[in-house]
């Protein structure tokens, strides 16, 4: 062996053209809606640049999923890590920007450094790069090796996908770059994260103990709680998005950590389950998250703020932003009849059958029953935050003098929102048939029986497990949600004679006037959660009183912020800490020829002292 | 020009003689030159690099007058570095880095200010001091070769032959002073300290090709007598000290670098890194290690001197070395600034540039001989040093450029330089060259001794 | 055939709701010794605000007036899932309890937004604190019922209903279910229907532009959700006894225990009411355990 | 038997160069010691009579005996500065470390290099213990002189190793040292000039604007 050679074999299995298909699902309507969206944001060179950076990134994402030769993904990965950096900080005067981009670049690299490791380990056994000769080599490692491995993949793969004590470059990140950008990163790039901890950890390590599966379960139930609630406390409508982003991607984990203890609590069927489950969300937060960032966008792109306090009663200036947006939001909240509605609903039968069916491990019903009650307390809290994210900047009165002259964007931003609103009602009424699909993907990667028949009752009705008489038909539900709707409707037409509707002032309790000044802000909305979960959040208050006088105050300024538990705690400490250690070190370079001549002498002495031990 | 023309003679001329030598016959040529495939490897690292330095020059001086005196010494800079790799003679070898020494002292202190004079004298002092001691060394392992061999000459290809008669514990004694004089020429932390001093107020064509090519020719010296030590104390004596420095060297690197302040102080940090890698590949050893460590050695000279130059270009315009007055470079400076962008992201070890390459191959080697702490070691100190790299650089590059500059046009010729050695960078990262792959193979054979 | 009876039970469970609501009302005020407002009061109110005239803010926009609707929408599709007179009826691919809470929830949502819609700061309030308290109530409801379908070994809706047998753990977890029952029907620890005092509404305040017909569909939809839940609690958690007259029985059981709570505690801060949800949540993870341990 | 005095004697000098605290002392000390350097390799050379031997040995007189203490005596004349060289330590402690200095090579020399004999082990260490003691100089004398007149006592005490035991290193490798130490020297001087002439002093622990 001199030197690596890059062979670039490629391989089209079912999950890399499951993931391929992802990246084209989200990639098209995005470099659609940047052709709308960037002009007169940047300079026409500046716009070029930035297209063929988009090609190229959509390419090497291409690359990442279908490689077949871990050192041409691993190169493919940091590629498409640098060049979405080089699109996040696309706008060079933005110094937000670069920052974010700084560290989410960093983060990335650490979590690379840790992919690095665990490919040689493997490789030093293997001798070949080929994932093939990985995953037979696998099946010899020793445990210990295949720890550490594992934990490296954990860690590798988790800090691209933003898992919770890995996420901090997320909330940066997704905000500052443009919104496209946004969508594509958070619709795509940190699922090629849950790919590769698929196409790694899953199909080519193993799942080796039941504490692996517990470990990720834990994580993913951390990331889906602990996201939302930091999205819940957000005013900024994009970084609200990115840690809602980080709850999905919990949600995800739920799924797949689903399958990790399924397959040791030997329930292949239902491993199987819950993976395709776990994919069946992939691809609905995919649709929605890049929908939503599109009419986050939009608006920042006519509003010139993504700031909601100064948002409000858009629905009337942008309406089809406005119809897509709120989709976006139901089907987020995971609500009926939409797809994330479908997908939180298997992961609930997943958990459930497992509970159920885990006779021999007595304790995991418990766990999988807190499981089941966090994942709705994050749906819940879901719904919560899409009701302020929509109602405060949407709803009720225009904030801000830029909003009130705001409108919708031409059609090419419009249209690939119009397709995503589409292909959310797609997937969420003909659940059946797409649920069969992903069952198969996910028998055929995972080599497990093929339960793909077991799981759906008739072609158009999931049936988590058959003869327990559980069956959703979405469309008859939808269908039936539609006629009652249309029922109701006409009996009260009919019912109640027509009568004449006045449209009066918004009453409060007699105060005159009604302005954006005076309605509930966003701040106001999410109090009672920031109170109730102060114990994580740590709010804090900044009070401020202007006076022009000792005597008479002018006007108070008030803000409340909450802290990052992990940032204040662990990242920034240890931060600092190196940085300290760094400039005490310099002392040690103080500028004198003598010193330097006696390190020398020292350097020397020591050898000459310890000359044995070498 | 002519400068740029001998030394463009000089790099076909070392070609034909890497063609020559990759083929694993060395070449002697009366007894006092001697070229195999590691002589024949630094030849072409020094080639290709003094030939780029030679071309930037002509840009970088193009302003002022009576740069004889510059070139004179430049050109015998390089003859002595080409010198060093190629004479048989251990001894003349030894002299030769001392010449390399003193010529290019005259070079840091060129703009002969407080800081340039003081920053000569501390390069001259100090490494007169390593080479001193290293002359020791030499005296060493020439007293035990005499006295169990009888050898009378100190020509490697026969101490080489000597190898395995010497006497181990005398053979470890010289080992130590080598490592340590050469080493730090080599820049090699704790010995490291004139390198930062001599960089950032050499003019930067010098800078370039100190950490281009200086500290690799130093380190050549130190393989040779590795290779000699080896046959007698066994490699991994050899590589252990040298892993010690190597771990040393990147932890220094990787602190200094995070708080430093000038740009070209930065770079040579960066560059004692690197010294560190290649010196950590020798300590992983292994075919994979030292294949690693060589190609480490010539990608580093490659990208080390595009960034020495591109940034020689920033400074040129903003006139200063401190990274904080710096703002905007990508719009002053566009091509010169993305140019060093993309170095910066070489020379950290990002693919697919052949950087990554290189480390990848030494930690393999370290990952493989069961290294497990250093390797991680190396990993964690990578990391940290590309966020600082990036840290100054994205500071540098970004944000709003001074109000009173304007965006100017850059010479053509410096672009095309710079757009070359990028390709050259990336093409590596790809594909190695059946040619280079052949003589770095030769060279690594040389090393283990493999006839 | 079967269609018909479904519908006729759910045109009888729409019937039936608003009663409970008049029973319990009438309860609490012969408990405080008042007459109180006749039986069938509610049905008088929801017919009187057909009859009215409504007043929209001009601030709201076209959620504001289709949230009733949804509301009301979602409400009797629920109804079509929970068994009531005729326990077995249902329609199977409608799914099963889980559907029946992401129901409740998607009627709930629409309201939030609805009463952010006119920029009422007390609407804004209200969604927020009904928010708050739904989504702090949703993971103890879940569990409660994940508890009940354990011991079914299903979720379906048969299953449960089935699933005929006491239970240390289907005590706990009805505990659980009640008690989220309480909140989730603005009832008194949590919140109180009968106020009308501005800063102390949650779920009032939400509704406070509404007038008129709106009104009426939002009230209706009201009763049929605690119709709903009632009913979901008769079933799966108090499974003795099967037929229409048990369900009646236990059902009316089950209002006139609610009216006695009302009467008897007092409303509960805001944030107290966290304390009460949280323990409504260990209460059914604690009937889980129970399961496990097979009592 | 004269050959190990000599020996002895060099390490003397050494000894009495760090105990100097003028510069033209540590200068003259250094030409006596060359001188007798030169003496050893003369000795040599006359019993073995060997060209070459009386060769170096001229190489030595000329330039280490004559050359450079002259050339080095002309700077300090030149430059007007104060012939104190500046001591960090006092004599009596620097003393003291030379010693420590010599013990540390002699426990080097002898524990791992015992298979050496007598003679050459003693000399190896006189030399080895040279040697450091003029680093020591470099390190803990102020003046840039001082540092060259360290850096030559460097290169005598390994031209002493060379000379006593091996029988002479190679001999054009022996010339081309001393003329690259005579370089090394010039070179030096012109830049204790320019440090005379930017900064006025020559006190190179003033030199310390570039750090960290």
């Amino acid at each position: 062996m001199e030197g690596f050679v890059v062979d670039w074999k490629l391989s089209f299995d079912a999950l890399s053209i499951f993931f391929g298909f992802i990246i084209l699902l989200v990639s098209i309507p995005s470099w659609m809606y940047s052709i709308g969206y960037m002009q007169g944001l940047y300079s026409g060179g500046r716009i070029l640049f930035a297209k063929i950076l988009l090609l190229l990134f959509i390419l090497t994402m291409f690359l990442v999923v279908f490689s077949a030769n871990a050192l041409l993904f691993l190169i493919a990965w940091e590629l498409m890590s640098l060049l979405s950096y080089f699109l996040v900080t696309l706008d060079p005067h933005e110094e937000k920007a670069s920052r974010a981009g700084l560290i989410y670049i960093l983060m990335a690299h650490i979590g690379t450094a840790f992919m690095t490791a665990a490919f040689l380990i493997i490789y030093s056994y293997s001798g070949s790069f080929d994932l093939s000769a990985f995953k037979e080599t696998c099946l010899i490692l020793p445990l210990k090796v295949k720890t550490t491995v594992f934990l490296c993949f954990l860690v590798g793969f988790g800090t691209k996908a933003g898992l919770i004590p890995f996420h901090i470059w997320l909330p940066f990140a997704h905000p500052e770059a443009p919104s496209h950008i946004s969508a594509i990163m958070s619709g795509v790039m940190i699922k090629i994260g849950i790919y590769g901890f698929l196409r790694f950890v899953l199909f080519t390590l193993g799942v080796e103990e039941l504490w692996w599966g517990n470990l990720v379960l834990v994580l993913a139930a951390l990331s889906a709680a602990g996201g939302i609630l930091y999205a819940l406390m957000e005013k900024d409508l994009k970084k609200m998005l990115a840690y809602s982003s980080i709850e999905n991607i919990g949600i995800i984990m739920l799924g797949i950590g689903g399958y990790m203890i399924f397959v040791k609590m030997n329930q292949p069927l239902l491993a199987v389950f819950s993976l395709a489950a776990a994919l069946y969300h992939i691809i609905n937060h995919a649709i929605f998250k890049t929908l939503l960032f599109m009419g986050a966008g939009s608006i920042l792109k006519t509003c010139g703020t993504k700031n909601m306090e100064k948002l409000g009663g858009l629905i009337k200036l942008m309406p089809v932003t406005a119809f897509c947006f709120l989709i976006g939001a139901l089907a987020i909240s995971a609500l009926p009849p939409l797809n994330g509605f479908i997908s939180e609903w298997l992961l609930l039968q997943a958990l459930f059958y497992g509970a159920l069916a885990g006779a021999t491990f007595a304790k995991m019903k418990i766990f999988l029953a807190l499981l089941a009650g966090i994942l709705a307390l994050t749906g819940g809290l879901a719904a919560a935050c899409f009701v302020k994210a929509f109602g405060i900047s949407f709803l009720a009165v225009p904030r801000s003098k830029k909003t009130e002259t705001a409108s919708d964007s031409g059609w090419s931003i419009k249209a690939p929102m119009i397709f995503l609103t589409a292909l959310i009602f797609i997937f969420g009424l003909f659940a059946g048939p797409v649920f069969k699909i992903l069952t198969g993907v996910a028998a055929s990667v995972s080599g497990l029986n093929n339960g793909a028949a077991a799981f759906t009752f008739n072609v158009l009705s999931l049936a988590p497990q058959e003869g327990s008489g559980v069956h959703l038909n979405n469309l008859l539900l939808s269908g039936a949600l539609v006629l009652i709707g249309i029922f109701v409707f006409s009996i009260f037409k009919v019912i109640s004679r027509e009568k004449s509707i006045t449209y009066g002032k918004t009453w409060t309790c007699g105060y005159y006037s009604v302005n954006g000044r005076n309605q509930y802000t966003a701040t106001g909305f999410s109090k009672p959660f920031r109170v109730a979960f102060s114990f994580i959040l740590m709010p804090y208050r900044k009070m401020e009183k202007i006076r022009d006088s000792y005597y008479h105050v002018k006007s108070f300024k008030y803000e409340v912020h909450t802290k990052q538990l992990l940032n204040e705690y662990f990242y920034k400490p240890v931060i600092n800490r190196i940085f300290r250690f760094a400039e005490w070190s310099r002392k040690l370079q103080q500028g004198s020829v003598h010193i330097y001549i006696g390190y020398i002498f020292l350097a020397l002495v020591f050898l000459i002292i310890f000359l044995k031990r070498f | 020009m002519v400068t740029l023309s001998g030394q463009i003679i000089a790099a076909v001329f070392s070609f034909l003689l890497c063609v020559r030598a990759a083929g694993g016959v060395p070449l002697e040529v009366l007894n006092f030159f001697y070229i195999d495939g590691l002589s024949a490897f630094f030849l072409l690292l020094i080639a290709v690099s003094s030939m780029a330095t030679a071309f930037y020059s002509l840009w970088y001086f193009k302003n002022d007058e009576n740069t004889g005196f510059y070139y004179f010494l430049f050109n015998i800079f390089v003859f002595s570095m080409y010198f060093v790799v190629t004479v048989n003679n251990l001894g003349m070898m030894w002299m030769a880095v001392e010449i390399t020494t003193l010529a290019s002292a005259f070079l840091v202190g060129y703009r002969n200010n407080k800081t340039a004079v003081e920053a000569a004298w501390k390069y001259v002092i100090i490494c007169s001091v390593g080479i001193t001691l290293a002359l020791f060394g030499i005296i060493l392992f020439y007293y035990t070769a005499s006295s169990q061999t009888g050898l009378r000459n100190l020509n490697w290809t026969e101490l080489n032959a000597a190898g395995k008669f010497l006497d181990p514990m005398v053979v470890k004694a010289a080992l130590i002073f080598i490592i340590i004089g050469f080493g730090t020429k080599a820049g090699l932390a704790p010995m490291h300290n004139w390198l930062p001093d001599a960089h950032s107020q050499a003019p930067t064509p010098i800078s370039a090709l100190l950490s281009g090519v200086l500290l690799k020719a130093s380190f050549y010296a130190i393989i040779r007598f590795v290779i000699i030590a080896s046959k007698s104390v066994g490699f991994s004596f050899c590589g252990n000290i040298l892993g010690l420095f190597g771990i040393i060297s990147l932890a220094v690197a990787a602190f200094f670098m995070l708080v430093q302040k000038d740009i070209k102080r930065l770079l040579a940090y960066s560059s004692v890194e690197h010294m560190g890698i290649v010196s950590l590949g020798f300590y992983f050893g292994g075919k994979a290690g030292i294949f690693g460590a060589l190609f480490h050695a010539f990608n580093h000279a490659l990208a080390k001197s595009l960034m020495f130059f591109s940034s020689g270009v920033i400074i040129k315009k903003y006139g200063t070395n401190n990274m904080h007055q710096i703002k905007g470079a990508l719009e002053v400076l566009p091509f010169a600034a993305s140019a060093a962008f993309l170095g910066m992201f070489a020379i950290a070890g990002l693919p697919p540039f052949s950087i990554f390459m290189s480390e990848f191959t030494v930690l393999y080697a370290g990952f493989k001989n069961g290294f497990y702490y250093s390797s991680s070691a190396l990993l964690i100190f990578l990391a940290i040093i590309f966020g600082a790299l990036l840290f100054h650089f994205s500071s540098m590059l970004y944000g709003k450029k001074p109000a009173n500059m304007s965006a100017s046009k850059e010479s053509a010729g410096i672009t095309a330089l710079f757009g070359v050695m990028l390709l050259f960078l990336l093409a590596l990262g790809f594909h190695i060259p059946d040619f280079l792959r052949t003589l770095i193979g030769a060279a690594s054979n040389v090393i283990f001794g493999v006839e | 055939m079967k269609i018909f009876l479904m519908l006729f039970q759910a045109l009888l469970g729409i019937a039936a709701a608003p009663f409970a609501g008049g029973l319990i009302k009438k309860l609490k005020n012969n408990i405080r010794m008042r007459k109180g407002a006749p039986l069938l009061q509610p049905y008088h109110n929801i017919i009187k605000l057909m009859r009215k005239n409504e007043t929209i803010s001009k601030d709201a926009s076209y959620i504001f007036t289709a949230a009733p609707y949804i509301h009301l929408t979602t409400a009797i599709a629920a109804v079509f899932l929970v068994p009531s007179f005729f326990p077995p009826l249902h329609v199977n691919g409608l799914g099963d309890v889980f559907v029946i809470i992401f129901l409740l929830a998607l009627g709930r949502f629409f309201m939030a937004l609805a009463g952010l819609d006119t920029g009422s700061t007390f609407g804004g309030m209200g969604s927020s604190r009904e928010m708050f308290l739904s989504s702090l109530a949703e993971p103890a409801m879940l569990v409660s019922v994940f508890a009940a379908s354990l011991a079914a070994g299903s979720t379906g809706i048969n299953a449960l209903v089935a699933a005929g047998t006491f239970k240390i753990s289907l005590i706990c977890s009805g505990l659980a279910f009640y008690l989220v029952l309480l909140a989730e029907t603005a009832r008194v620890p949590v919140d109180n229907q009968e106020t009308h005092l501005e800063l102390t509404m949650i779920h009032e305040a939400m509704l406070l532009e509404y007038s008129g017909k709106s009104l009426a569909l939002i009230e209706l939809a009201g009763y049929l959700k605690q119709f709903i839940l009632i009913s979901m609690l008769v079933y799966f958690f108090i499974p003795f006894g099967t037929g229409p007259v048990f369900y009646i029985a236990k059902f009316l059981a089950v209002c006139a225990g609610t009216a006695i709570l009302e009467v008897t505690i007092a409303k509960m801060r805001l944030f107290r009411a966290v304390d009460y949800l949280i323990f409504s949540f260990m209460i059914s993870l604690a009937a889980v355990a129970a399961f496990v341990m097979g009592v | 038997m004269y050959i190990e005095l000599m020996q002895y004697s060099v390490l003397l000098m050494a000894f009495s160069m760090v105990a100097a605290k003028r510069f033209s002392a540590l200068v003259t000390l250094f030409a006596l010691q060359s001188f007798l350097l030169f003496l050893l390799t003369f000795s040599e050379a006359a019993k073995n009579g060997s060209t070459r031997l009386y060769i170096v040995a001229g190489l030595i007189l000329a330039i280490k005996v004559i050359a450079i203490p002259a050339f080095l005596s002309r700077i300090t004349k030149k430059i007007k500065v104060p012939d104190g060289m500046g001591l960090y330590v006092n004599t009596t402690l620097s003393i003291f470390i030379a010693a420590l200095i010599t013990l540390l090579s002699y426990y080097f020399i002898r524990n791992f290099l015992p298979a050496m004999d007598k003679e050459a082990g003693a000399a190896l260490i006189i030399s080895l213990s040279v040697t450091l003691i003029g680093l020591f100089i470099m390190i803990f004398r102020i003046k840039a002189l001082a540092q060259v007149v360290g850096l030559l006592i460097m290169e005598n005490g390994i031209f002493l190793a060379g000379a006593s035991i091996t029988d002479g290193i190679p001999f054009f490798v022996e010339i081309a040292v001393s003329f690259d130490v005579f370089v090394a020297v010039m070179i030096l001087g012109v830049f204790v000039y320019r440090i005379n002439s930017l900064f006025t002093h020559i006190d190179v622990d003033k030199l310390n604007e570039l750090k960290g």
